[in-house]
């Protein structure tokens, strides 16, 4: 739309206030554009170069999660949770397996606490070097994201060697794990974290002190630490602020209070920040692996109750006893008691939680995901404003909002 | 009666003298697993499912067997009581074969639900199971599956005290005991699928249903079976608008627990035989004419036919709400003639069939004064002399070829109806309209019992309740005050008009319906002789 | 006022008109110091009770106490309204933008509610339980976006309103443009 | 001006930010330090391959791992029959709906039941694995190694009963018969 156009529409007063040189004009930025990966739209009110107003409109990727699960049974939502935050699906099984296990109140087994650690873990490297590929991506270093990406294929075929799938994985299930992990988990690790390590050397090396990058990263994005609190923003974002809040450490939950491990915090709130406490972060989670398979006790990873998981599969075959457990478990779920939690898991992203409420029927009543991103990208608005649009790229990248898990 | 107080799990329950304590417990909620006891049979208390403790017996009682005594404390639930019905279930199951997968009971079973319920763990036995006869028919409509059989002989007591006909006894000794039949005869009763209702287990299993669907894939909804005049109360399960089987539901003024074989597998007949589209003798071309159009036709045509011409052949099958509309129009505003038809009557006996094999008689003369109803012969007659012009025929009917012949010299014939018979061929018009389990609507029984039913499958889209089309026909003809919106606001102006239905409440017709005002309870003398005892 | 725990969760019902109240407090007194309101939703008890339909649920935190509160609204179901706590905690916005979307219930005081995951032509509030799960959506016809609105208008109102195409490949009406929306759109298997 | 309240960590360990050296600030230098890695990566990669992880695809294929969850398969009994008996277990089981299952009654066999059709769409399926969970008969699995291919239509993509068993073999599980497998871990732990 041309400048003549748009005085078209301008009344007398309104060209008055907004001046000569500079006229605001609405630009629609999304919802596939190339700088906001996942589908998102923005809404920006300009004025040059210069956002007045932004209005993200999400919902694109909107599939009725919620309303899904009320349809289910609570071992069925587990292919759902893959689907929210596609980055680390694993953070997602478990956050919804510890929901409804402390719904059930029950007790998991200590083995399966360290796996369930071990693949959060794992996942939330993924997570965090998507981010940082794709921030690097979008502010031209693309060589960064091809490092950044093979270290997370390698996650992923360790992931496929985990659970059958890369992406899609339904590994958890409540009361344990469908499987413990492969034999040759600690093996393959290793040749992971070599690669890992590498790689965020190379990465360190290319961007860490380039200052092209660092002055797109530097300064820019920041939200006061009291207004970010008051929007509810957790995880790397709220951490960069200087606020010392992880849930893994405020509420500590598996076995994150036996391993040693540091919380890196910032002290500007900006993007860089953002991206250094990411990377701070990735290895602070393979030092928690590293320590998680050292203590892991042998024993089995599912709990030893009929109501809750399913029996062996030897056992289902040929005994009438476990047969006939299978039977109700998959007919009508496994019953869950009324009553409402809300968990809270540390999310790649931040505090990850579910509400649940049961009716005591096998399929629950309402499940509601508090996504972390969903914090952030709503504080975005009040973080751009009055800031420029290139700005806006490098800040929607460390957010990293996740598209299946805003819009659920 | 005296009364005896006791205490069940900390709750006070005051009950009648020789209340068991399985049913005091029932009284204020709480369930003893059981399976051998049924309500409405003898007590056997030969599982032991129900054992519970009680303060100061030595020995634990069987619940459905022992009574209630003054300030006895009886125990359901505790650790004590809960390992007796832990070993019980691990006892019953070390026989059972692994069958779920192949079992029609799973998802309705009674072992399932105890052993989550009760148990939830391995059990500690590792023997051989014992072999018996599996898939065994054991007459035309159950199949027997000896394996799965625990022996709670409800089935032979069934034979022995509600159908009578003493054809089920348990042959063999210990684990070789089995259910069968009397050597050379088959368990043919009128009434033999009751068994597999009652049937705790997947040990009989109907040979109708067998492996249809998985009863936890299956809907259910509230129904009334349209079979005989005893309007049986029943549940219909369906899933993909299928029909898949007749249960029956429980009403202790109609039919207690039970319902007969051929009211059950009726629906077969319902469900091939009828009608689905529209029928217009003059339509053109292969294209079904629609509902509104045929409608349109006919109001034509009786707008051309003079007061009093018109006849109407009610079916005493149709329900409460499609009598009333066609009474109301017939009435008001064509003065029209009614003569009453239906399905021929058949046998009885003494339990549950009745002779007239239409639901819903008693309530057609109601709303219908007896004397204003003609038979088929005057029907005959009247057709004969052309003192009828227009004939609607509403319902289902059997009609013998004399009237047959007589309808089709009628000017105009149609009919608003939902099976196909041989009499379809002397009628002009044809709208479907929807079987009992398609539909909302009331019967009677002729004991007098007003039941409702409600609306399962969805029947297809030009099938219409009679009410319905007769609603819409009266607007066509141009009288307006017959214009109803549901069967509700139908059965509230029946309930408000008609005296018999005065104080009817379309709600509070669940589960077990109203009786019809001037007419005396009567129960059938067999099936209530036990609850009489109680 | 009532106050429960279940599974270590605690939780308070509040009158609605006591709600903003009891949320400023529960931020500023020094003891309790809720910072952070965590999430918000509602409960829809179509089946279970018959007092009330909804509840709106507020979940607290405080980041220096390190503890969680529950605050739990009820509302009947013709009477959907509820003060909004966007004024305490900046958090409210969005979440009660989305409870208004997915149950209807209205926000009182809220500067800006509209839906937020949805388009704005959707019919009904999918997460209220009389809402089906395979009920299928009416389909929006395509609406002319060549009319844009005065720029002096304010910057909130549906996607519509201040629809203005600039760029390549973006449609203003966004989400309207979809055909035939898919959600909750039911598999037919068995046939 | 009074500190706000914050919440306070062990773990917490603010990292210090280096400011840019003078070298740093020129571009150049750190340029050139970039350069040098992807250099070490070209020529590495030219003699070596050490870094790849592409595969030259249709060529070189990477093997699956074993819990790998590809194209279903259906189990044999010894006489190539279906090991399953349509119980429906994993139709029920299935998130997406995708299988459908048709039972058949064969009086003649011990176990009478079968399924007369057993269709599996796969542009359907998740590939989630809980009907292979399901399963009380060992009947269908995942482990076939074989991933979806792509299809011209959509009725291609619904593979039926024989194209399922013949992906399938004979199963070593047993079922409904056998005792004495089970035994001792329940003895010892009950007794």
């Amino acid at each position: 739309m041309s400048t003549e156009t748009v005085r078209e529409y301008l009344t007398e007063e309104e060209e008055d206030r907004i001046g000569l040189h500079t006229q605001e004009m609405i630009l629609n930025m999304g919802p596939s554009h190339p700088a906001t990966h996942g589908t998102v739209k923005f809404t920006l009110r300009l004025e040059g170069e210069t956002i007045r107003d932004l209005d993200p409109d999400i919902g694109y990727l909107h599939r009725g999660f919620e309303k899904m699960c009320e349809n289910a049974t609570y071992t069925h939502a587990f292919p759902y949770t893959d689907r929210l935050n596609y980055c680390s699906p694993f953070i997602n099984n478990v956050g919804y397996a510890l929901a409804v296990e402390k719904l059930l109140g029950i007790e998991i087994t200590e083995r399966c606490k360290y796996v369930r650690t071990i693949i959060s873990e794992l996942h939330r490297i993924s997570d965090h070097l998507t981010c940082l590929a794709a921030t690097s991506l979008e502010l031209g270093a693309f060589t960064v994201f091809l490092y950044g990406v093979q270290s997370r294929e390698e996650i992923y075929v360790l992931t496929e060697e985990i659970c059958g799938a890369r992406l899609t994985v339904s590994y958890v299930r409540i009361g344990g794990l469908t499987d413990d992990l492969p034999e040759s988990f600690a093996d393959h690790w290793k040749l992971v974290k070599r690669r890992l390590d590498k790689n965020l050397y190379d990465i360190d090396k290319l961007i860490g002190r380039n200052r092209i990058f660092i002055d797109r990263m530097q300064n820019t994005g920041i939200l006061d630490t009291e207004t970010a609190i008051s929007y509810g923003c957790t995880g790397p974002f709220l951490r960069a602020c200087g606020v010392e809040y992880d849930v893994r450490d405020a509420a500590p939950y598996l076995v994150y209070d036996r391993l040693d491990w540091t919380m890196p915090t910032g002290t500007r709130g900006d993007n860089w920040d953002r991206f250094l406490i990411r990377l701070a972060e990735i290895e602070q989670s393979i030092s928690m692996i590293d320590q998680c398979i050292e203590q892991m006790p042998e024993g089995p990873v599912r709990i030893d109750d009929w109501r809750v998981v399913l029996p062996p599969k030897d056992e289902v075959y040929n005994s009438i006893e476990a047969m006939m457990a299978h039977f109700k478990l998959i007919m009508e779920g496994l019953k869950v008691p009324p009553g409402e939690v809300y968990s809270y898991t540390e999310g790649a992203n931040g505090e990850l939680g579910f509400f649940i409420v049961s009716d005591g029927s096998g399929k629950p009543s309402r499940v509601h995901v508090r996504p972390p991103c969903y914090h952030l990208v709503a504080a975005l608005p009040e973080i751009m404003r009055g800031k420029l649009i290139q700005d806006l790229v490098p800040t929607f990248d460390t957010i990293n909002m996740i598209g299946g898990e805003i819009d659920r | 009666m005296s009364t005896v107080t006791c205490t069940i799990d900390g709750v006070s329950v005051t009950v009648e003298k020789g209340t068991t304590i399985l049913e005091a417990a029932r009284t204020v909620g709480i369930e003893v697993p059981h399976f051998c006891y049924h309500p409405a049979l003898s007590i056997a208390a030969n599982c032991r499912m129900c054992l519970v403790h009680v303060e100061k017996a030595r020995n634990p009682l069987p619940a459905c067997h022992a009574t209630v005594a003054d300030g006895m404390v009886v125990d359901t639930a505790s650790e004590k009581t809960k390992h007796l019905q832990e070993a019980v279930l691990e006892f019953i199951l070390v026989n059972h074969p692994v069958d779920c997968p192949v079992c029609d009971q799973a998802g309705e079973c009674r072992l399932q639900d105890y052993y989550r319920d009760y148990s939830a763990r391995p059990s500690r036995l590792d023997v051989p199971k014992v072999g018996k006869p599996k898939a065994k028919p054991l007459g035309p409509n159950v199949i027997l599956d000896a394996e799965r059989c625990i022996l709670c002989t409800r089935c032979v007591r069934f034979t022995e005290e509600i159908s009578k006909d003493f054809q089920l006894q348990t042959i063999g000794r210990g684990n070789h005991t089995e259910i069968d039949t009397f050597p050379g005869t088959e368990f043919d009763s009128a009434y033999s699928l009751n068994t597999v209702d009652i049937c705790p287990v997947g040990a009989l299993t109907s040979r109708d249903f067998r492996f249809k669907k998985r009863v936890w894939l299956l809907s259910r909804h509230e129904t009334v079976c349209a079979g005989c005049a005893r309007g049986c109360a029943s549940f219909v399960d369906h899933a993909d608008n299928t029909v898949y089987r007749y249960v029956p539901r429980y009403n202790p003024y109609v039919n207690d627990h039970w319902m007969c074989d051929a009211g059950r597998l009726r629906f077969h007949e319902l469900q091939d035989h009828r009608l689905r589209s529209v029928m217009n003798r003059d339509a053109k071309g292969d294209a079904e004419p629609s509902v509104g159009e045929t409608l349109e036709r006919i109001a034509e045509a009786l707008r051309l036919t003079e007061n009093g011409r018109l006849g109407i052949l009610l079916s005493p099958s149709l329900s409460n709400e499609d009598i009333y509309a066609l009474r109301r129009f017939g009435k008001e505003a064509m003065g029209a003639r009614f003569y009453v038809g239906g399905r021929a009557p058949g046998d009885a006996d003494e339990i549950l069939v009745m002779a007239d094999k239409n639901a819903n008689r008693l309530g057609l003369e109601t709303l219908v004064s007896k004397a204003a109803l003609k038979s088929l012969d005057a029907l005959a007659k009247d057709l004969g002399s052309g003192a009828i012009d227009v004939l609607l025929i509403a319902g289902e009917h059997e009609l013998s070829d004399a009237v047959i012949e007589a309808i089709d010299k009628a000017a105009h014939v149609v009919a608003l109806t939902n099976l196909d018979a041989p009499w379809l061929r002397a009628v002009d018009r044809v709208l479907p309209t929807p079987q009992t389990f398609e539909y909302d609507g009331t019967y009677v029984s002729a004991t007098g019992r007003v039941q409702r039913f409600e609306r399962g499958v969805q029947p297809g889209p030009s099938v219409k309740p009679a009410w319905e089309l007769v609603c819409k026909l009266a607007k066509l003809y141009g009288y307006a005050d017959l214009d109803f919106a549901s069967v509700r606001s139908i059965f509230k102006e029946i309930s408000l008009g008609e005296a018999a239905f005065r104080g009817m409440n379309w709600k509070a017709l669940r589960p077990f319906g109203a009786q019809l005002a001037g007419v005396a309870e009567t129960m059938s003398p067999t099936i209530h002789a036990r609850a009489g005892k109680h | 006022m009532q106050a429960y725990a279940h599974r270590g969760d605690e939780c308070v019902v509040v009158a609605r008109d006591q709600l903003v109240a009891v949320a400023t407090h529960c931020r500023d007194e020094p003891s309790m110091h809720f910072d952070m309101v965590v999430d918000i939703t509602a409960i829809d008890h179509l089946e279970t009770f018959d007092e009330f339909r909804f509840e709106v649920v507020y979940h607290l935190y405080s980041l220096p106490h390190k503890h969680r509160l529950r605050i739990k609204v009820r509302l009947d179901e013709d009477d959907v309204h509820v003060p909004s706590v966007s004024g305490v905690w900046k958090g409210a916005l969005w979440t009660e933008r989305e409870t208004y979307d997915m149950f209807g219930i209205l926000f009182d005081g809220h500067p800006d509610l509209r839906r937020l995951l949805l388009y704005p032509e959707f019919e009904g509030h999918p997460l209220r339980k009389d809402y089906g799960f395979a009920d299928i959506q009416p389909l929006v016809p395509l609406t002319d976006i060549g009319v844009p609105m005065s720029l002096g208008t304010p910057f909130a109102g549906t996607n519509r309103e201040r629809g203005i195409a600039v760029g390549e490949g973006t449609s203003a009406a966004g989400k309207a443009l979809i055909p035939q929306t898919t959600a909750f759109k039911p598999d037919v298997v068995y046939k | 001006m009074k500190q706000p309240l914050r919440p306070k960590s062990e773990r917490a360990k603010p990292f210090e930010r280096r400011e840019m050296t003078f070298a740093e600030k020129l571009f150049y230098p750190a340029i050139w330090e970039g350069l040098k890695v992807t250099t070490k990566h070209l020529v590495e990669n030219i003699f070596g391959r050490k870094h790849t992880v592409t595969l030259e695809y249709p060529e070189v294929q990477r093997p699956y791992p074993e819990r790998f969850r590809g194209q279903h398969r259906l189990m044999q009994r010894d006489d190539g029959s279906p090991r399953c008996v349509a119980c429906m277990c994993c139709s029920t089981a299935c998130p997406s709906n995708c299988i459908t299952i048709v039972a058949g009654e064969r009086p003649e066999e011990t176990i009478e039941k079968f399924p007369m059709r057993f269709e599996i769409d796969l542009l359907k399926c998740i590939y989630c694995g809980m009907c292979v969970e399901a399963c009380p008969c060992d009947a269908i699995r995942m482990d076939s190694g074989v991933h979806p291919k792509p299809t011209y239509n959509r009725q291609a993509a619904i593979i039926d009963k024989e194209g399922l068993l013949a992906a399938g073999a004979k199963t070593i599980a047993t079922q409904g018969g056998t005792f004495g497998s089970r035994v001792a871990g329940h003895l010892k732990k009950h007794i």
